[in-house]
């Protein structure tokens, strides 16, 4: 016991140092961040549905073939986590739901899944809320009373029922889900990482900044310090939890970033269709298409933007979001 | 006259909004048209306090239908914003009612929306749902199948993602399902409730220009029928006006 | 199991209701909201220290001497607790912290416990906080995880030792918090109840709220419907957790109301001599007096306001909050 | 020379700076001026990386030195204001470092806040304190007593709410307390610290113009002596300057 501390308090008063006057700031680039992220790892996606992804992370991972992945997100996917799976990079997904909404099912998802390809966890909105709870307020375990009925607690791998100590029926416990790198989406940051975003499911993106290991954010704007500190009731996510951030104006193109831009309806129609194409087999060729032209081919994120319809799209995009 | 131009969805909607009371809480998940529109109808109509809550947002006044609260077109106008820790007590708490469509719906008002086959290895793969609990913690719920046949309306569910009323009175009962569960389940052909003793899915009436004949060839299970099956009571104008001036007045629904 | 679900099956497609297309509003008067706080109830307090307290709803409690009360509030208390246990209504306190701060110690808190007039349970934050979340959540309990060392454990009455499904170590259950009635005091309501509280402890408002069984607001302010719509994001708290709103204007004196007016030392002081004063024996009369003249004999808010300084006191708290 | 003219709590607050690293996280709840000049001497002198966190607001820039996270004027400037479920969180998860004051503090920097006598019938109900948690979570804390007498260094507090070393390295195993716990004492007469074998309070040097003696004369236990006790190392300059000008410019320590 003694020795354990001796160390840490070898230490002087008078111990120099370094006069590094200059706060320093979190801002990587996308080759720094994507290095972080390692091949089966827990990767945690931020936003839900078509609305706040990290869509321009996750292009990166899908072109440098990072794989074997187990992948958490916001309680409802679709887009970013059904091209991850069509690019076979998934080994399981702990999501609840994951769907195109109007446009249909998903493709890749529903082949994978239905070839036994990858490992689709059941489970639900609860279990991901109290799981991530769980992490971020660094408890072992997060109560759940509310599943009663469901099939879903036969299957699902993170809760165990138990007995409470208070309460007169056994209720369940979701374990925390603490995912090693959290890529997330926002509108805006400071040089040190006060995020600001916005949207219906920017809790979501709080507790996961506040449960993984290691948190990511591209933001589509760094502002300046002052702009963060006029109104610090406006910072979503404090710097303390972020540990880099990157500029990539469009960054959760074709989803939404609330605020700045809509979500870019035809190009999930583009690309549902394509998936859809290759999963019936009636164009076995769509989806690498798709992957190619994309993702592998664009060299940097605004060719990436030119090949999806440049600033006349992103403009309607913006249009469209300002007109809400 | 009015009904007859009046679409299978807009029937629904209508039909599902008479059953909200005013002072209710209630809210629907994605990929929900149908019970939106009933839900903004029924605000419009009769229930003025009625509340959507519990799903993130709170009184959205939307300009026009949208299917899901993941639009957030759908929040235009709402009193309040909400995060997923919110939505996990209303989720322990219960609202007044919830509304659920299905992949497959079974006579005692189950609800599957995972997956066709096995577990381990599924012939078909639903999108699921995130929300397994508000059915359940809720004080009913309706069910709103968006085509009527023995695909969907099948004797028992490949698996249960909502419990409706499980294997009758005795495994509701064990399950510790204590809210009334499924009241009424709207379908393009006809209304259905269920029998209070056998819990089992009974018909309750049936749209005009469908029949009792009709609904049973399209049920993949044993439909209690009652002795006399009244025709669904039609639109009135003024329902009918409200929805597609005020609430739909895109024509959402009527592109379904 | 049947016959339990008749009643509610009772309905038919046609019925009636009744035709009432304007939507009630939750405004009500002091009289009716008071009306509602019962001798012997658990009663909660928002705000903190000196910050956002429902003085005014607190000085009509102490007018009526509705007493016997259980009460809990946000974690750090100090004038108005202090004033209903020098007025003889409080059985109990279920606060971490009861105190002045620069003033000084609670006066009345003080003499009542230790002259064994007044139990102060003691527990810590943890449990305040996670006690509300269990009744927030609707949780049969609260984990808590970060309680070692401390004396505290051996006396807090609302905590229990268990071994939890995960994680290798004992931890501590707290059953929930959920008082009878919450009083709150924020800044804004629209009529329907929707408000928007500012502070470093609105977050404990939000908290009570929703683990409360009557929750009744003051506002320095009713504000229009179209007001809270136009950013429903700073909705703190929507009107669905509220039960009834009152316009007190600066129904919060001598505490602050964040983003109106500081609080009122001076007041504060005056307070605290008078307390102190009787508690020493010095002047037993002291307290009385402060008790006759600003809660007994005011006849409304105004004849208050007037007392404790009028317009140029009030202005002089708004322009300090102001220069912040 | 500066340092005839410095305050002990001035003193107090540049040695307890002078230990904060860069990069940190650290907090002090309420009725804590001298942390406060502390945290935010060192962000100015060398470590501008430091965070104050943890404890509802995030990094604040007051313009002049606040005692409390209470007064809102202390959140000037702040970066991001977080909510009671955060601090719960950040309780768990603990910081770098944590302060106490105390109306006893033991031999083993245990810190007593809330009563002297029995908890049954306390003869002396003190404030208590909200957070006991954050000082055991975090890497190690700061105790920083305002005055130096029997009174408050007394051999056995009455009761703990803040676990310093317990009594000694096996109990304080025992109890799960894995952190350094108390690093410094800083009190007005000196600074102490914890023999890092017995855990017990050991000086460490004497504040100018105090001696051994005096220190021990007002030290209600057998605080450790070494052989050879240094005066403490007087502020410098720069850190004076800073701490009068930058920090507390409008002289809230030297009005203790």
């Amino acid at each position: 016991m003694g020795q354990l501390h001796t160390d840490s308090r070898q230490f002087s008063d008078t111990e120099k140092f370094g006069k590094n006057r200059e706060r320093t700031t979190k801002i990587a680039s996308v080759d720094e961040v994507v290095g972080l992220i390692k091949p089966g790892c827990k990767l945690g996606l931020g936003g839900a549905l078509h609305e706040s992804r990290p869509v321009a992370l996750v292009r990166e991972v899908v072109k440098r073939r990072i794989g074997d992945l187990s992948v958490y997100s916001g309680p409802v996917a679709g887009y970013d986590v059904d091209l991850l799976i069509g690019a076979g990079l998934v080994k399981e997904t702990f999501i609840p739901a994951i769907t195109f909404e109007s446009h249909g099912l998903a493709p890749n998802f529903r082949e994978a899944v239905e070839g036994g390809l990858v490992k689709a966890h059941i489970l639900d909105v609860l279990t991901v809320v109290g799981g991530l709870m769980a992490a971020a307020l660094g408890l072992p375990f997060f109560p759940i009373a509310a599943l009663k009925g469901t099939d879903e607690v036969k299957y699902n791998p993170l809760i165990k029922k138990f007995t409470p100590p208070f309460g007169d029926e056994d209720i369940y416990a979701v374990q925390p889900i603490a995912p090693d790198v959290v890529l997330l989406h926002a509108a805006e940051s400071d040089p040190f990482g006060n995020i600001r975003n916005y949207g219906a499911f920017r809790s979501v993106d709080q507790l996961l900044a506040k449960a993984g290991k290691t948190v990511i954010v591209s933001v589509d704007k760094i502002v300046s310090p002052e702009t963060i500190m006029q109104d610090p009731y406006r910072t979503t996510i404090p710097c303390v939890y972020i540990h880099k951030v990157v500029e990539i104006p469009y960054g959760a193109h074709p989803t939404a970033s609330p605020s700045i831009y809509s979500m870019d309806d035809d190009h999930i129609a583009e690309y549902w269709q394509a998936a859809e194409l290759k999963r019936t087999g009636r164009n076995p060729e769509a989806f690498g298409g798709y992957l190619r032209r994309y993702v592998d081919e664009p060299e940097s994120i605004y060719r990436y933007l030119e090949l999806v319809g440049g600033m006349r799209k992103l403009v309607e995009l913006e249009k469209e979001e300002r007109q809400l | 006259m009015m009904s007859l131009a009046c679409k299978p969805v807009e029937l629904m909607a209508i039909i599902l909004a008479r059953d909200i009371r005013d002072g209710e809480k209630g809210a629907a998940g994605i990929a929900a048209a149908v019970p939106n529109a009933a839900m903004f109808l029924a605000r419009r109509l009769h229930a003025p306090n009625f509340s959507i809550c519990g799903e993130l947002v709170v009184n959205p006044k939307p300009k026009c239908l949208y299917a899901s609260v993941s639009d957030h077109r759908y929040h235009y106008g709402a009193e309040a914003e909400e995060g997923f820790l919110e939505l996990f007590g209303s989720s322990h708490k219960g609202l007044d009612f919830w509304f659920h469509s299905g992949i497959q719906i079974d006579k005692y008002g189950n609800v599957n929306l995972h997956l066709l086959g096995s577990v381990e290895r599924p012939t078909f793969r639903g999108p699921a749902l995130a929300n397994v609990s508000f059915a359940v913690t809720s004080k009913r719920f309706y069910l709103y199948p968006m085509v009527h046949n023995r695909r969907v309306f099948v004797d028992k569910v490949d698996f249960i993602s909502v419990p409706g009323n499980l294997q009758g009175p005795e495994s509701k009962a064990m399950a510790g399902l204590r809210n009334e569960g499924p009241r009424l389940c709207v379908s393009p052909l006809a209304v259905m409730d269920f029998d209070p003793v056998t819990l089992r899915m009974r018909l309750r009436s049936v749209h005009e220009g469908h029949t009792v004949d009709e609904v049973l060839a399209n049920t993949g299970f044993d439909l209690i029928v009652p002795d006399r099956v009244p025709i669904t009571e039609p639109p009135t104008e003024e329902e009918l006006r409200v929805l597609r001036e005020e609430v739909d007045p895109n024509g959402l629904l009527r592109s379904y």
